[in-house]
């Protein structure tokens, strides 16, 4: 017996020791793999940030790492920053917040990060941005637009991406713009219990109700709900033309999109916050391109974005990762948005200071970024941020709105029936 | 609030409801038998999802026929399991530890599907997964009515071995009172191993089920424990029928309030009228005295 | 341990000396801010173990503790206009009050069970808790609430946290250990191996029970005040988080349950163990099977807890033989005292 | 002699079975009663009903003319009733000492209790004197899980002693125990009797019965068959009869 527990132990031990050999070379936690490109030999200097590889956030968190190692290993490629080249060193926070407090201050103080990069999530920005704030360094992200994250006094805190408080305005006034004849007449709005997804959904009903769509449902969920199925049938019951899903995930979408096509009830407009957002994931989970079709989601990045740098990042994510240009998610943009935000301050300023870098982001310059132009306000949220509004169309993401932007091609109204 | 949405909530309850059960009944088995609270059932259903994933999408096998395959598998893991592990726990100390024991065991599981599948989510698929009948002025999910079958079957199956076979009239015997069973010559820790093993393969029915009405990834286990836990306790411990019945009761409890009320308030219902009814009858619905004179 | 007073005194004496010179010797951010995490830990378990070790009831919602006392500091702190600095801890025994103010109702209800259906009532006790600050106005729903973040320099937040969380445990452990030695914690004690016969001995087990449940929220919801404060942000998710009350279970049974000390080195070791591998190694994709894995090497190798296991170990090499009752294998070594 | 503890008409039902119909009994003070029956009579359950263990469906329990019969258990230790068990309870990871203190009765307020150390130095002598009594003395550091079964049933008389009932109730006391340590049981317990104390056993031994007790009352299936002196039980036909047609099936 005693024997026995010793062996099982040692086994276990062996084998967890071989995985990680074996696996732990291949993961990198340096993003400047092609350093040597940069003709420079000054001392690299260190980027940090820490990311949700495990646990919740870990699809999303694995994205943003990818972005930020795209941008290290192209900025590499020009040269670095101020000749230096750039050296990624990414933690894990296992989406604890916890963590992500510790995270912060290793990277400052015991890696001695130069700059750091946001995590992913609100719910992870806000403690990280009051430690990160102590060290007065500037703190720009990509993913925590939430209003709980600005207003909290900081003056260190810069987020690249739409305030996902807008993020739906596009769209509700879209919607109220429709000739009557395809105007919805009725409109269902579902939102998870999310600071991400919670400020937007009352915005846009209040515009779509100012302009005549009656309100048939309007329900918050939980965020962890394990059955879908009755909430997504009491939308399907309403029979509303029109459907507002304030989803922070693709398993959420993807819940809905089945319950709906199961219940045979196809609005014929459908937006959701988040979710089909992710590419070839969204696919996957809802079941094809055929379920996709039609569905909208509002955001500051498509792979098919016409812009230069955009293009790019794309034709390089699908050379190093694999798979097709469905396959970028808006993570990935996102994050590839900060490294350029902080690149272009750091190139400004001539300085790696970030003093001078947050005085500098907040002197109202526009940047530029794969997602568009950047320009903070007081608070830090990027005002000048293009919102877009994207549709499913032919297993492809299509910027539909705003009619008439460059790059926009019609929306396809009302969306086709399931599987059509 | 339409009559037919209320029937709508009931009829989606109950056939939620089932797949719950299928779900909560390798850990009752294993809870009931071994005292031992697995907290590595969850990570076990994603598991299951996942061989069902790799069978219909690699090998083109259909979600139900490669349950032939997952079964079977599942029952030689959760035999390997309960040597590995769970023998070595000591009596005394073992409920405590098994939960230890069994986290690690979920971690493990959940970083070598994060190895091999990424994290990325994905959903079961296969034509009756989106396709429904009309019945009743309902449209049904075949897949939900399938699983719910299933549900049934399996646990007829589990039922028949735990009351019709000398195998399970040994468990019963260690149920309810192990030095007993011991000394009328039931072999404890063979039962013991084909329990867990039983309990798992049930398992790899109830991940499939899960991985095609739910999109997944390693980490959705979780979520699932808790839930799983307290339909178990509600059943009455090692209850097979208590455990559908609770399932049924609970799942359709918390859809109904969903429509009627509203959805936040729903799962907060569910674990007040948990309290309640446990307060009531400290055994769970279907709980044997034994568990209260201990 | 059943060490000999000198030597105990010189233990506990060692380790009061560690705590407070600990922060100035390992003096990086990073360890000082995992050193807080631990000890937020370490009075957690060790005010978990006060009941749920003692007396053998495994409770797993004390994270409705920690989370009231979260919201307590929270919302007190902004509604009464504390500004951000040393007067905010002020309120850290008012966040322990309310947390224990909440313990009567909550324990009365599910200390009417035993066994596994007082662990569910406690976990569903944990959902509730958690859904009604998503739901109700004065948390702030799924927002959060954000108390008033103290303007201390880098080199001071953190020891100021370590040492406040300090003085908290030092004053939980005293507790724990006033506790233990106490008739009452001899009640709690004889509840655990058979609460039947406790009654039929005069032992009030209502009363008792209900009492360290109480006792043992306090201190929980005191750190929970300090861990918002520190953050600078609580989220309902973050507050009733059902992996915080794995996570005290899980280092009081790695530890050693019911032993005084085990649960202080349970958190510890695997807070600041869990911290360190994850942040140090967490970019690797097989963090999360190692970790695990080890986990479950300890488990096995020490099946009972570290102190009870360790003990073990020195009472064989003692060389006694061992001893074995007719019915209950295995010497228990608990760390009650026995005879002076 | 009056009687200190009595139950009158007393019933009992578990949902539909009836474990006791109506059963009456009564000690008189200052003497040992026993209580037999065969397997399945209720006997356990009357000293269930007795201790506050269960609540009676119907009837009353007495002690000293006052009704005890919806006092917990706790209540009823208190004014001065102690019981053992059918199966010995003791508390197996305290030691033999600890199994004594508990019992303890002091009447203090709750934060002296949590503030003062278990057990006062005279409670500790007491305790003592009361293990040598029963001669386990040398085994008062030892976890009480590793007595034998007899020196178990000792420690659970011991510990009831702690707190000086004026009656006990023993469920059994010499089931599985070895002969020698059932006559030191036997004197114990006539030694505490001549002291005052009242003892009321359920017991299988008729030897141990009729050797120890003043009266003895026979329970069959439910019901109290009769009372009267160990000569006037044995010599009853209707006592006969009922163990030969007793049911085997479980003691409830």
């Amino acid at each position: 017996m005693r024997r026995g527990t010793w062996m099982v132990a040692a086994g276990v031990l062996a084998a967890a020791l071989l995985v990680g050999c074996g696996s732990s070379s291949s993961s990198s936690s340096s993003g400047g793999g092609s350093a040597s490109n940069a003709s420079s030999n000054k001392s690299p200097v260190v980027i940090g940030t820490s990311l949700s590889l495990s646990g919740d956030f870990s699809a999303d968190g694995q994205a943003f790492q990818k972005g930020y190692q795209l941008w290290a290993s192209d900025v590499n490629k020009a040269g670095g920053l101020l000749g230096h080249p750039v050296k990624l060193d990414v933690v894990s926070d296992a989406s604890s917040p916890a963590q992500v407090v510790t995270n912060y201050q290793k990277l400052i103080s015991s890696d001695h990060a130069k700059l750091v990069f946001g995590p992913f999530s609100t719910l992870l920005t806000v403690p990280a941005s009051k430690v990160v704030n102590r060290y007065g360094y500037a703190f720009v992200e990509g993913a925590g637009g939430a209003p709980a994250a600005f207003g909290n006094g900081l003056h260190n805190i810069f987020d690249v991406s739409l305030p996902v408080i807008d993020n739906l305005v596009p769209f509700a006034k879209w919607v109220a713009s429709l000739p009557a004849s395809e105007r919805p007449k009725t409109a269902a709005y579902a939102t998870s219990d999310d600071p991400f997804t919670q400020p937007q959904i009352p915005l846009a009903q209040n515009i779509m109700s100012a302009a005549g769509i009656k309100t048939v449902y309007s329900k918050v969920f939980p965020a962890e709900v394990t059955d879908y199925a009755p909430i997504a049938t009491a939308v399907a019951s309403s029979k509303a033309d029109a459907v507002v899903l304030g989803s922070v995930d693709v398993p959420t979408v993807s819940a809905f999109v089945h319950a709906f096509i199961q219940q045979h009830y196809s609005p014929k407009v459908f937006i959701a916050t988040a979710g089909p957002d992710q590419g070839a994931a969204f696919l996957k989970a809802a079941g094809g391109a055929k379920n996709a079709e039609g569905i909208m989601y509002p955001n500051g990045w498509y792979p098919g974005y016409a812009n230069a740098q955009s293009q790019k990042l794309v034709s390089e994510y699908v050379a190093k990762y694999g798979g097709t240009p469905a396959d970028v998610n808006a993570d990935v943009a996102e994050a590839y948005s900060v490294g350029q935000a902080i690149a272009q301050a750091v190139a400004a300023t001539h300085s790696l200071d970030n003093p001078k870098i947050i005085s500098y982001l907040h002197s109202g310059v526009t940047l530029n970024s794969v997602q568009g132009p950047v320009k903070f306000n007081a608070q830090g949220e990027n005002g000048q941020a293009a919102a877009f509004v994207f549709q499913w169309q032919k297993g492809n993401q299509v910027q539909v709105l705003p009619v008439g932007a460059s790059g926009s091609k019609p929306p396809l109204i009302p969306k086709p029936n399931w599987g059509s | 609030m339409s009559a037919s949405s209320l029937a709508k909530a009931v009829v989606d309850g109950i056939l939620t409801g089932g797949v719950y059960a299928l779900m909560a009944a390798g850990l009752t088995l294993i809870f009931g038998v071994m005292d031992i609270i697995n907290i590595a059932q969850g990570a076990l259903i994603v598991l299951g999802a996942y061989m069902s994933y790799v069978l219909s999408v690699h090998l083109g096998i259909d979600l139900f026929v490669g349950l032939i395959i997952t079964i079977p598998a599942f029952f030689v893991l959760g035999v390997a399991i309960e040597w590995a592990f769970m023998r070595r726990l000591r009596e005394q100390d073992r409920t405590a530890m098994s939960i230890l024991v069994t986290y690690a065991v979920a971690i493990i599981i959940e970083g070598l599907l994060s190895v091999i599948f990424g994290v990325d989510y994905l959903q079961l698929r296969a034509s009756y997964v989106d396709s429904t009948f009309h019945i009743l002025g309902f449209y049904l999910p075949y897949i939900y009515v399938f699983g719910f079958l299933l549900a049934i079957g399996l646990l007829g199956v589990l039922y028949w071995i735990l009351y019709r076979t000398h195998f399970g009239r040994g468990v019963r015997g260690s149920l309810q009172n192990r030095t007993a069973a011991e000394l009328i010559g039931v072999n404890v820790n063979r039962v013991r191993a084909v329990s867990v093993g039983i309990g798992v393969a049930v398992t790899a029915a109830g991940g499939m089920v899960f991985g095609a009405t739910n999109a997944f990834n390693p980490s959705s286990g979780y979520d699932l424990i808790s839930r799983l836990l307290s339909i178990v306790i509600l059943a009455g411990l090692g209850s097979i029928a208590g455990a559908l019945v609770a399932a049924l009761f609970m799942v359709t409890l918390e859809d109904v309030v969903a429509v009627v009320w509203s959805p936040v308030w729903a799962t907060l219902v569910y674990y007040a009228s948990l309290i309640v009814v446990l307060s009531f009858r400290p055994g769970g619905l279907f709980g044997s005295a034994a568990v209260r004179a201990q | 341990m059943r060490l000999r007073p000198p030597a105990r005194a010189l233990l506990v004496a060692t380790a009061v000396a560690i705590l407070g010179v600990f922060p100035l010797i390992f003096s990086s951010p990073t360890s000082t801010s995992i050193a807080v995490f631990t000890l937020i830990f370490m009075v957690a378990a060790c005010a978990w173990n006060m009941f749920a070790g003692s007396s053998g009831y495994i409770a797993l919602g004390h994270a409705v503790y920690f989370g009231c006392g979260a919201y307590t500091l929270t919302l007190l702190a902004n509604h009464l206009g504390f500004a951000a600095g040393w007067g905010v801890f002020a309120l850290v025994p008012v966040a322990g009050i309310v947390a224990g103010l909440i313990a009567v109702p909550t324990g009365l209800i599910a200390l009417r069970a035993r066994r596994h259906t007082f662990v569910v009532i406690t976990i569903a006790f944990m959902f509730i808790f958690q859904l009604a600050a998503f739901n109700l106005g004065f948390t702030g729903g799924s927002s959060g609430l954000q108390p008033p973040t103290p303007l201390w320099s880098v080199d001071t937040y953190n020891l100021n946290f370590y040492y406040v969380t300090a003085v908290v445990l030092l004053a939980t452990f005293v507790l724990t250990w006033l506790v233990r030695r106490s008739r009452f914690g001899l009640q709690l004690l004889s509840i655990r191996d058979d609460e039947e016969r406790a009654r039929g001995l005069g032992v009030r087990v209502a009363r008792v029970k209900l009492s360290a449940f109480v006792l043992s929220a306090i201190p929980v919801g005191m750190v929970g005040g300090i861990y918002a404060y520190f953050l600078g942000q609580i989220f309902p998710q973050f507050a009733f988080d059902p992996l915080f009350d794995l996570s005290i279970a899980l280092m009081a049974f790695i530890g050693g349950l019911g032993t005084l000390v085990g649960p202080l080195l349970g958190a510890l070791v695997l807070e600041s163990l869990q911290q360190y591998f994850t942040v140090q190694y967490g970019s690797s994709q097989a963090y999360l099977i190692i970790y695990g894995a080890l986990f479950l090497v300890v488990v096995l190798l020490l099946p009972r807890g570290v102190i009870p296991s360790l003990e073990e170990l020195i009472s064989r090499a003692r060389a006694e033989p061992p001893e074995q009752g007719p019915e209950e294998p295995g010497r228990t070594a608990d760390t009650i005292e026995a005879v002076r | 002699m009056s009687a200190l503890i009595e139950a009158e008409g007393v019933g009992k039902a578990f949902g539909g079975l009836q474990a006791l119909t109506d059963c009456s009994l009564s000690v008189a003070e200052g003497s040992v009663s026993g209580l037999i029956g065969p397997n399945g009579s209720g006997k356990t359950t009357l000293f269930n009903l007795m201790t506050g263990y269960e609540r009676a469906s119907r009837g009353e329990i007495r002690l000293g003319g006052e009704s005890i019969t919806r006092a917990t258990p706790e209540r009823v230790f208190a004014l001065g009733v102690g019981r053992t068990f059918q199966i010995t309870r003791l508390f197996f990871r305290l030691t033999v000492l600890e199994n004594m203190l508990v019992a303890t009765q002091r009447h203090e307020g709750w934060l002296r209790s949590v503030l003062r150390v278990a057990g006062s130095a005279a409670e500790r002598v007491r305790a003592l004197e009361l293990l040598e009594f029963v001669g386990l003395s040398g085994l008062a550091a030892r976890p009480a899980g590793e007595l034998s079964y007899g020196q178990r049933k000792l420690l659970e008389l011991a510990t009831l002693l702690v707190a000086d009932p004026a009656v006990l109730l023993l469920d059994e006391p010499t089931a599985g125990v070895n002969p020698t340590l059932i006559n030191q049981l036997t004197e114990r317990i006539r030694e505490l009797n001549r002291a005052g104390k009242t003892f009321l056993v359920v017991e299988h031994n008729m030897e141990f019965v009729m050797g120890l007790c003043h009266q003895v009352t026979v329970l069959h299936q439910g019901r109290t068959l009769l009372t009267g002196t160990p000569e006037q039980v044995r010599a009853d036909p209707a006592v006969l009869d009922a163990y030969l047609g007793g049911a085997d099936d479980d003691d409830l």
